[in-house]
């Protein structure tokens, strides 16, 4: 983890409300190894108008070249400001934030899920799971509609095998992307692992569903922060105690560094 | 200019001797520990702790923190590892840094500030903060609606002080809200209970409406507003209260630059506390301790001293 | 839906009937004139004019206002013509219109008020809003330093109130200052001595410095900060006041959308003032008016009163 | 005065930190005519970084064409972000504002003074008296050193005679404007009239050399504003009670609606 300045490479529209920024370490590069599911907190101003650091999972990173990208939707007036930034302005990120997801052990078929912005980190995770050899990764993508399905083609080009699902059938099959994922577990069983980062909704099914066929299942969360460094506490999910016991046991995790991937069954869904 | 370099930035708070006056503000470092990697803690003139209780604490439900204008609303709920396990676990990283350590200490009655007191006072820490702006259990009671704070009360923040003073002979800060009528009066009561030093503000109570399904947006419905929204409110409060008391008083609320520093040092602060802009530059308190330095270089100014209070 | 168009958006606040809840804060209008070729006066729901006082007054020296970080801070100090010279040139200009007109009043001692509200009682006005936000001589006299204001004192807002009250059969609005430990403590008060409703927030005291030649910015010392940085904790004080009294609240403090006129609705305001905003933008309380019944279309809602207070 | 979307049609920078926006109105235009010494009044962004409007002098203007120009400097954020903006783009404005200069009533010399980016609003005056038929008018411009003296090749394309003075001599004479004023008022005398715009210190000494040789002033005033209408009494400045008297006697007068300009005699300097 280190506050560094990186120099923007490009910043460029994908869809209408889509932007993928490649930027370059300025100052000495994060130092240390990048991995799949871990985070960057990006300085949007230094002035009133925006104040928090943007939290932007790694959508892909290259350690020789100190490289790393994002990709991030525009919501509200942060990323708005992120997507009029150009090609050579400077970003002050801090940079490998959380702990990434964890790989398989040994081969076996992966399963990756992602939901809207949440395929981002998924992304990374596929590259770098090919890039460990593992042959079998299969990407389920959900998105609201045709608009909002995004990285289809990078997974493609990754190496993974895709399958869409949208709300309103624009794309690929009509409905949630946990029945692609039920379908499939429901084949293959324990033998594989499946990983997934989304909205809450989504993360609640596919634990359920991962649980119901006992996959392994780790899950990526998303919680407003400010400090992104385990210092603040405004990033707390409710995981259960390692005792076990009821729900009401509970302890609260930080996403930003306790996080943001957890083991599916840790969660406290509410 | 004979201007001991190294020297020109010391203070002297309370008994508690910095090496230059810029602090971290409670709750928004951590332990230290969690920054530690991206800040040099032997630079910052003293960190004080996120507040610690007696009892571990769960905090408050999410969402916790909303972005408002120029602002940020939180309501962590003190959520810390309690007394023994900080001392067990999170001090002894801490003292290995050339920095001193403020503990900041709350409780639900003042019975707990004491015995929080006297478990610190043997430990190797430089000071403590009493944080009286959590609800206070007593006043609770009496309104049946809306939590009072201790130090929304004089008499309660005499007692409190003094009731602690007994207990250690380590410096004490008392941290005041600002969500009262009149905060000198308040800082006052603080002083002649012996409190050594002020430290103010903590945040405003407020609050934040989901328009769409006309809910609040911070599960525990209000929470404290920090950052550059409330720096103008907070610079007065600090020059009323430093105009009314005489022991130091630490500054802080929305201090994004050297600049905002120096009108809290002006102001009459002997010290600032660094909170929200930490979030945004890690790097902030040592550039403007910095800054102060080079402030003071330019205007001729030996001694931050010099300035305090110096508004004319 | 059913819904009467053009009916939906009525108010009653306190007797005064309203085509919208949209108003004018007190002192960001003038008397309604200034604004008039930029504004229709005739689609807002009511025009609150500059407080004015018996004698003509120059107010504070310059400079007066300063822009802070989502926030301005401003000293006018009541410049305004007087209540002689509103009475024959302001007000029969403003009385062309069909807006609601309400006059914001202050003095030096509750006598002035008094006299006042008599002097308005037989007028074309539609009510009267005091600003018992201004200090109060009587307290300055006590403190020796510190310019208490009427509003916050308990017992001196509920003189003042009923006092008032005798003299008027006009609906009487108070606007009560921020400054305060407990908002709804002095509503309830202004409420039990005969008000009609209660306006809030006035502006926060507060101040910036010159770092340069370490003065403070505004001549007069400190001002009081209006603008968006205020709003989450204004929105708070409306909260925690609806909830405590049974008349109207009208709610201000930073509003500068119609997200952010629904949100203090929402917190249990009946009508809602637009002050700094209507610098930013003249139209703006026209567009929030048409924002609100675009909301309501939206949602369902009949009228303005299903979402105040609706706050789940 | 009116409230106006306008479209820039040119935004570009004249020296280091000054620019000159060119925009024309894009709903109905000012609607009325529009005097030397009035202004605009801008809003920069509708979010939470800046507030407030910011008053810009008219530079010049084209009724027929609906175009308005202004001259700024980069002192802060609002002319920061302002500078920022590009030919295209929207903005709010409200115009025409402030009473503006009175011209001469009868032909005449006429001396201009500008100091700092007062010379802006001297330029638009420069404009009017020679369309007006004035045929001996002189500017004389005034700044801190030669980065900060503005529109003088505008000033003599408008047909003045331009005399330069800076504080360091790096352009012009050395020295303060108000000298080259006071020779030229030694010789003239009341036979001619002065308008200046400026930093107080200039104007206050215009205002004495001006009383000393009986020559008719008027000089337009900055004061920070928030309304720009007269409606809040931000602005104002001290002006001497009609019936004279001494200089405890006095008013304030709103810069923004009974200004920006004033006779000279009227101000009280402090
Ligand atoms: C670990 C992590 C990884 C993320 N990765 C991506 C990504 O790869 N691509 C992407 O498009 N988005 C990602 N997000 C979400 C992204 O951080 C938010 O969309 C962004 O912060 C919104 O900022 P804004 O100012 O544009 O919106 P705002 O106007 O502030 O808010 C819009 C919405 O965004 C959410 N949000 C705002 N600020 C934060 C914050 N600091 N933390 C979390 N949520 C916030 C809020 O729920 C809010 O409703 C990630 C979030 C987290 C926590
Ligand atoms: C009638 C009038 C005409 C003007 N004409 C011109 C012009 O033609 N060209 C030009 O470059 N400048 C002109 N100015 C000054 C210009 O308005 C300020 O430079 C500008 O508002 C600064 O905004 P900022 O946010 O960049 O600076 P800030 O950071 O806000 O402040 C920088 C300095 O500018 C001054 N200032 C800031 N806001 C205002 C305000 N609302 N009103 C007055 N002064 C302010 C303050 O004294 C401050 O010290 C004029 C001002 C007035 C009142
Ligand atoms: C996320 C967060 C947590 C905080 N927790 C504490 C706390 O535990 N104890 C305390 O005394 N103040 C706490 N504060 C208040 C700060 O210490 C500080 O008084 C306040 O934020 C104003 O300073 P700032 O504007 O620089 O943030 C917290 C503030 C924030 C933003
Ligand atoms: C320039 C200025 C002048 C004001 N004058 C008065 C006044 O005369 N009387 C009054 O009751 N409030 C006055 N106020 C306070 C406003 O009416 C309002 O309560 C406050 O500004 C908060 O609302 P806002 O944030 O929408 O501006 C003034 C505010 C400003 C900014
Ligand atoms: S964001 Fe601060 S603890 Fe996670
Ligand atoms: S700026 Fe409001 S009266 Fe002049």
């Amino acid at each position: 983890m280190k506050q560094i300045k990186a120099k923007i490479i490009s910043n460029s529209r994908i869809k209408p409300s889509y932007f993928k920024m490649v930027m370059r370490a300025r100052t000495a590069g994060p130092g240390e190894p990048v991995r799949a599911g871990q985070f960057i907190n990006v300085r949007v101003t230094g002035r009133a108008g925006v104040l928090l650091r943007k939290p932007l999972s790694i959508y892909s990173a290259c350690g020789k070249e100190h490289s790393i990208e994002v990709l991030y939707k525009v919501v509200g007036r942060g990323t708005e400001v992120l997507s009029r930034k150009a090609g050579g302005d400077e970003l002050d990120i801090i940079a490998p934030l959380g702990n990434g997801y964890e790989l398989p052990k040994k081969p076996q078929p992966v399963i990756l899920i992602g939901g809207g912005t949440g395929t981002a980190s998924i992304h990374f995770l596929a590259e770098t799971l090919i890039e460990a050899g593992f042959s079998d990764v299969k990407a389920l993508i959900g998105a609201r509609d045709r608009e909002n399905v995004i990285c289809e083609k990078d997974l493609n080009k990754a190496g993974c095998e895709v399958q869409v699902a949208t709300d309103d059938g624009s794309k690929g099959i009509r409905g949630y992307v946990s029945c692609l994922f039920e379908s499939l577990a429901a084949s293959a069983g324990p033998s594989m692992a499946v990983y997934a980062c989304g909205p809450r909704p989504m993360l609640r099914e596919v634990v359920r569903i991962s649980r119901k066929f006992k996959v392994p299942c780790q899950v990526s969360l998303e919680e407003y922060m400010a400090c992104g460094v385990g210092a603040c506490m405004s990033c707390v999910v409710k995981t259960r105690k390692p005792s076990g016991g009821s729900s009401k046991q509970f302890v609260y995790k930080r996403v930003c560094s306790e996080g943001p991937v957890f083991d599916g069954s840790e969660i406290i869904w509410e | 200019m004979g201007v001991k370099k190294g020297n020109e930035l010391t203070v002297n708070i309370g008994g508690i001797k910095m090496k230059n006056p810029v602090m971290t503000a409670s709750g928004t470092f951590g332990y230290g520990e969690e920054y530690s990697r991206l800040v040099d803690l032997n630079k910052i003139g003293a960190v004080v702790t996120k507040t610690i209780t007696l009892q571990p604490r769960q905090g408050n439900p999410v969402p916790r923190l909303v972005e408002t204008p120029s602002g940020i609303i939180n309501s962590i709920g003190l959520q810390n590892v309690g007394i023994k396990m900080f001392l067990k676990e999170k001090l002894p990283f801490l003292i290995k840094f050339k920095t001193r350590i403020i503990v900041s200490v709350a409780g639900d009655k003042i019975e707990d500030y004491v015995r929080l007191a006297g478990m610190l006072d043997g430990e190797k820490v430089d000071g403590i903060e009493l944080n009286i702006s959590c609800p206070n259990v007593k006043g609770a009671g009496n309104s049946g609606k809306r939590n009072k704070l201790f130090a929304q009360d004089k008499d309660i923040t005499h007692e409190l002080v003094s009731r602690v003073r007994k207990e250690t002979g380590l410096p004490l800060i008392v941290k005041l809200t600002p969500n009262v009528t009149d905060i000198a009066a308040i800082a006052l009561e603080a002083e002649a209970a012996g409190a050594d030093a002020i430290a103010l503000v903590n945040t405003f109570q407020a609050m934040a409406i989901d328009v769409d399904n006309r809910k609040p947006v911070i599960a525990a419905g209000s929470g404290g507003l920090s950052g550059p929204a409330i720096k103008p409110i907070a610079l007065r409060m600090v020059w009323e209260t430093a105009r009314a008391i005489s022991i130091p008083v630490i500054g802080m609320g929305g201090i994004m630059s050297t600049g905002d520093a120096l009108e809290f040092i002006i102001a009459g602060a002997s010290a600032v506390s660094i909170g929200t802009g930490i979030f945004v530059n890690p790097q902030l308190p040592l550039e403007i301790a910095r800054g102060i330095r080079d402030y003071m270089t330019k205007n001729r100014i030996k001694t931050v001293n010099e300035i305090t209070g110096a508004r004319s």
